[in-house]
């Protein structure tokens, strides 16, 4: 059985390491034993203690100091505890580490990561289960990625230090623990692809990649929700769904995504997030945009309730984006039409 | 300024109130039955009980008001229960179960009632009761806004910006800092340079060390600090060094087992249990079996609801 | 003449602190004499001393503090120096003022306005010009509106904060030194009245409010020039531009806002921002699921480039947008069909 | 530990060598001629001089090396000047012409050459400057990174995240706090409780005052200090109580005359030229017609370019 995906992380960090000797990668509770909260940093500090170190509670601070490690030409990674708290860290991505690669009149590389472990449905309340994604969307020379099934984090994180521009990679929580698709299979009835000049977008496809009746794109962190999704509709409904998972979510990979929406004329975007200025409605307007006259109906965005996310179970499920809420979006636009 | 009170443990620690023990128990079963229901699965997300640290809300119990306002932490339930007689909304919350004080909304970290806060982000109820303390300074002095915060929070910058703002206004704030040597994994030597108490007066704020974790003793030392910080309208700083007897939150310690018996030397409750085994082993059962009777009724309990209208 | 933009702040303040006993206004520089950065606050603390309130450089804290205040059942409003610095209260924000409305189970009233000062065009340079609205569009419990030459900042603050929600209002720095439009005359062709139920959307129009080959959506940083725009469309091209100005950008007044849309069948929304998860894209998105078959074209957004925005005048200008942008855009949209 | 060096003003200044005379003179007359372009409308955007306070980048100059990285601030002419020898550069930069050091992009807050940083947001560079000191500190042993900071700067809690993990990971990073005693239009009594010397023992992090304005006296001062960043690894903080002449940026001082007057009385500059005023006189008249020049020629040039390759 293929490797979890917190395992395929943490080889990926080991791999990096190994081959950067500039990389350094800080973080709370990061070090061994501890390994990190979520357990993704495990066996880094015991094999380069002076390279991975645990920082104090200060959020803002380690970015900064991460930030002070690309400008002297060196590598970081930062683990944020969980996403939510990425917002203390604002200032230092959006004034420091993404200004800096433009703001002096010339490229500067800053070769940063920001890890965020991203999401809810893991029953930890308001304050440690947002999406926070779409609040980094937009920020001239900053990339995001987030975390996926389908994607090897070893190339994911790797490529995100070649940019020279900082990025932040999202981490859907509850994927951790689930298991990375291997070998272009993803069940009896369901391949994939990566797709795109950068191999960066998984495509799941059933019989024919070429044809579907709706193209459903989605970040990493609801891939397998996505998926089984795909699923119950062909095998309940009858209707082919195509999933696209890019592993980049900015800046958008138009090139590789417009290509199979316009086949399909119909798609729709799912993200955890609740509604406004995501990354989700920002690909709309570029599906609008470029293939207005090829869609058959408008893209269909599906999120989070307006609200807060709650801790118990059963509210949070009543707030956080369903199988059922992405199920029903894609029969609504296949039928509207 | 700092002072220190130093009492390295006496022999016996005081006799308590039969009042005082009992919160003290209360709160000690209630967090041990958390930890038993994470580990029989019948709990979901995470919590972070106190266990060891009991005795700083209760020592600080008699020396609030209602008037005060309350900021709690992560580390709360002691909090909760020293404030609030009420196990079953605090149980109820955690599990999201009618009765709820927050409806299940908010859940162990999330709390607010009357004048009681607590939220997740370590550091940001800083300033928010700094606010506070403004507000009361000027509408209803006398009244103070007290923070509860960890040793490792002190890694946050917000901390220092409300500091700042709370000597130069003169702000009846009060952080009681429980100063139980690790943040999480990391010992405090690994997370914190210098110390506490000189981070208190770099700001000109007057701070206080207590060693000891004898409900009694603690006590005497926080009511002249209480009344400075109400009489004076000024902030202050109380650092306890205090034991973190339990994991982290659910099962998370990785601490050497020399480290753990430190901290399980300095328990309160094995100490009292010693000193005074009449009264204790008699209020021990009885808020153990009260402990377990409110869980039972609380499992019982339905689903807690949220209202469409108080969705904000 | 009408008063300048910068007077009609400062009266309002004035007006809702005497209106206010519980109102506190907190800000780094804000006492007199000096007032301000921009002298917004003039003469405040000196009726107010106690309640007006110089703060140290601690944005995070100042918006903590406010939070707190607002907490406790009082009023409060924070002046960011320039709005660039929010991303330091990012926390405060997202995490506290915001969530508290609803995270404890129950509604918490928060009346807290944050007001910054926002965009380009003074040479200031990369870190004081942005326009950081869109980090903030889609946060649960929190209220965004921009100040325009049409609306009566008295009426806005009050209604902020009447809300029991907190709030961010950006205040393009262009604008202070301009004039407030007065009684419906916008020149001598251009007419204006404010619409929808809280009469929150400005609308611009010539000849017939009902009639326009298009419309042209800005915030009120933007709307002066949005005017000259349609204007010069008018007089060169013979094409006629409503132009709608809200005050309140989030959430969208999708009501009042879509019904001139549909009838002009074409739309242009512009913003200073850069591009990616903007408050534009969003409204577009509201466009293209509502009005899907009455559009003739799909919503154009204009933006300024993606880049930091330079500090010299001649290279910031090849950066933020232009009115030469907006015009183009409209002839491009309405020439499209 | 905190020693202050409270040299009171001497008699007479100490006598320079000519190249520091020359440095402070230039500084000092390419400030004047900012102040004076934009009087007369020939400057955009903002720009905020360093008035009074030339003598500390001076005073550096010969205790840095090419290797140490500096982080400047807003009021940063001075610091760029005493390390480059460019008034050009910098003139071009401010006024957006050919020849600027960051293409006209930056302007006068946000400047980057070699290991020289400056950027417009306060404090958000002292953890940077940490990060780059552990960077030194593991690949270029007895290199430091400098941070100019001002008294106001300390509100924002960054920088005791700052300080708290060079302390605690002995980074070289030189605070050096320009204690001019105010903020903007804020005095510094009114934006910092407890004093800088105690922020920075709080952390275990040594401190030393310089009330001297004399650049030879700061100069001896700040020998050691260096010396011992460089050997030990360790974070110190300097702060120099020193004196801004001018308005903050461009116009805006709106403090009382008898404040003006005692920040006027402390300027280096009235003193040295009656100490000293025949090499005063002569240095003078060749900086202040040199940085004539300067202006001259470089508002001769045409507007920077920015190529699209630079764009990032
Ligand atoms: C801003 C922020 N960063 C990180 C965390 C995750 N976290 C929760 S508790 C904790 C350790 C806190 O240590 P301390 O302040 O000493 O309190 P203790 O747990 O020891 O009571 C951490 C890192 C958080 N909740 N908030
Ligand atoms: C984070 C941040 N807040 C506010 C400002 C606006 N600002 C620029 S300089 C300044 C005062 C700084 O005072 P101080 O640190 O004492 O330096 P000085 O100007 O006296 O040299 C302020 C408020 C800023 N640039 N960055
Ligand atoms: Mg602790
Ligand atoms: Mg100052």
């Amino acid at each position: 059985m293929a490797e979890r995906v917190v395992e395929n992380l943490n080889q990926a960090l080991h791999a990096l390491l190994a081959d950067d000797p500039g990389l350094t990668l800080l973080g709370e509770d990061v070090v061994d034993p501890y390994g990190g909260a979520f357990k993704v940093t495990r066996g880094l500090s015991t094999r380069w203690p002076d390279r991975v170190r645990s920082t104090p509670l200060s959020e803002g601070g380690i970015v900064g100091v991460a930030g002070g490690l690309a400008l002297a030409g060196q590598s970081a990674i930062v683990e944020i505890m969980f996403s939510d708290f990425v917002a203390l860290a604002f200032d230092q991505i959006l004034n420091f580490a993404s200004k800096s690669t433009a703001m002096y009149g010339r490229r500067v590389p800053i070769r940063l990561v920001v890890r965020c472990p991203t999401g809810g449905n893991r029953g930890y309340g308001p304050t440690h289960s947002q999406s926070p994604q779409k609040h980094f969307v937009g920020i001239p020379g900053l990339s995001l990625h987030e975390v996926s099934p389908f994607h090897d984090n070893r190339t994911v994180l790797a490529g995100m230090l070649a940019t020279g521009r900082p990025g932040l990679l999202f981490e859907d929580k509850v994927l951790y623990t689930t298991r990375m698709y291997a070998d272009g299979v993803v069940d009896e009835l369901f391949r994939y692809d990566l797709i795109g000049p950068d191999a960066d977008v998984a495509r799941i496809w059933v019989d024919d990649p070429g044809q579907a009746d709706c193209v459903l794109v989605v970040p990493g962190g609801l891939a397998a929700r996505a998926v089984s999704v795909a699923r119950e509709l062909l095998l309940r409904d009858d209707i082919v769904c195509q999933v696209l998972v890019p592993s980049r979510l900015w800046p958008v990979d138009a090139d590789t995504l417009l290509p199979p929406i316009a086949r399909a004329g119909r798609v729709v975007v799912a993200e955890e997030s609740t509604a406004g200025g995501t990354w989700g409605a920002e690909l709309a307007h570029v599906v609008h945009q470029r293939l207005w006259g090829a869609l058959r109906a408008p893209v269909r965005l599906v999120h989070s309730a307006d609200s807060v996310i709650p801790t118990a179970a059963h509210l949070e499920r009543t707030v956080l984006v369903q199988d059922a809420d992405i199920h029903r979006a894609v029969k609504e636009v296949v039928s509207g039409d | 300024m700092t002072a220190t009170r130093t009492e390295a443990p006496p022999t016996a620690p005081t006799r308590l109130a039969d009042v005082d023990l009992d919160l003290l128990l209360l709160i000690r079963h209630f967090e041990l039955s958390l930890l038993d229901m994470f580990g029989r699965g019948e709990l979901h997300g995470t919590t972070h009980t106190c266990l060891g640290q009991e005795y700083v809300p209760v020592a600080l119990r008699p020396l609030l008001t209602d008037g005060d306002f309350v900021f709690s932490n992560h580390r709360g339930h002691g909090h909760y229960l020293a404030r609030f007689d009420d196990p079953h909304g605090l149980l109820a919350e955690v599990m999201g179960r009618e009765g709820a004080v927050c409806h299940g909304v908010g859940g162990s970290q999330h709390i607010l009632r009357d004048r009681y806060l607590s939220t997740g982000v370590q550091g940001e109820s800083a300033p928010v009761a700094a606010g506070v303390a403004l507000h009361l300074k000027r509408a209803e002095p006398g009244r103070l806004a007290l923070v509860y915060l960890g040793d490792g929070t002190w890694g946050e910058g917000a901390v220092y910006e409300a500091l700042n703002m709370a000597a130069l206004w003169g702000l009846p704030l009060l952080l009681v800092v429980e100063n139980n040597g690790i943040a999480q994994s990391t010992p405090t030597t690994a997370q914190l340079a210098g110390s506490i108490g000189g981070r208190a007066r770099a700001f000109g704020v007057d701070h206080l060390r207590v060693t000891s974790t004898d409900t009694a003793v603690v006590r005497s030392a926080l009511g002249p600090v209480l009344r400075r910080v109400r009489e004076r309208c000024t902030p202050y700083v109380v650092e306890l060094l205090t034991h973190r007897v339990g994991p982290h939150s659910k099962g998370d310690d990785n601490r050497r087992p020399d480290e753990l018996a430190y901290a399980k030397a300095h328990d309160w409750y094995a100490r009292y249990a010693e000193a005074y085994p009449e009264q204790f082993t008699a209020h021990d059962e009885r808020q153990r079996a009260y402990v377990a009777q409110v869980v039972r009724e609380v499992t019982g309990r339905p689903a807690s609801r949220w209202a469409e209208a108080d969705r904000g």
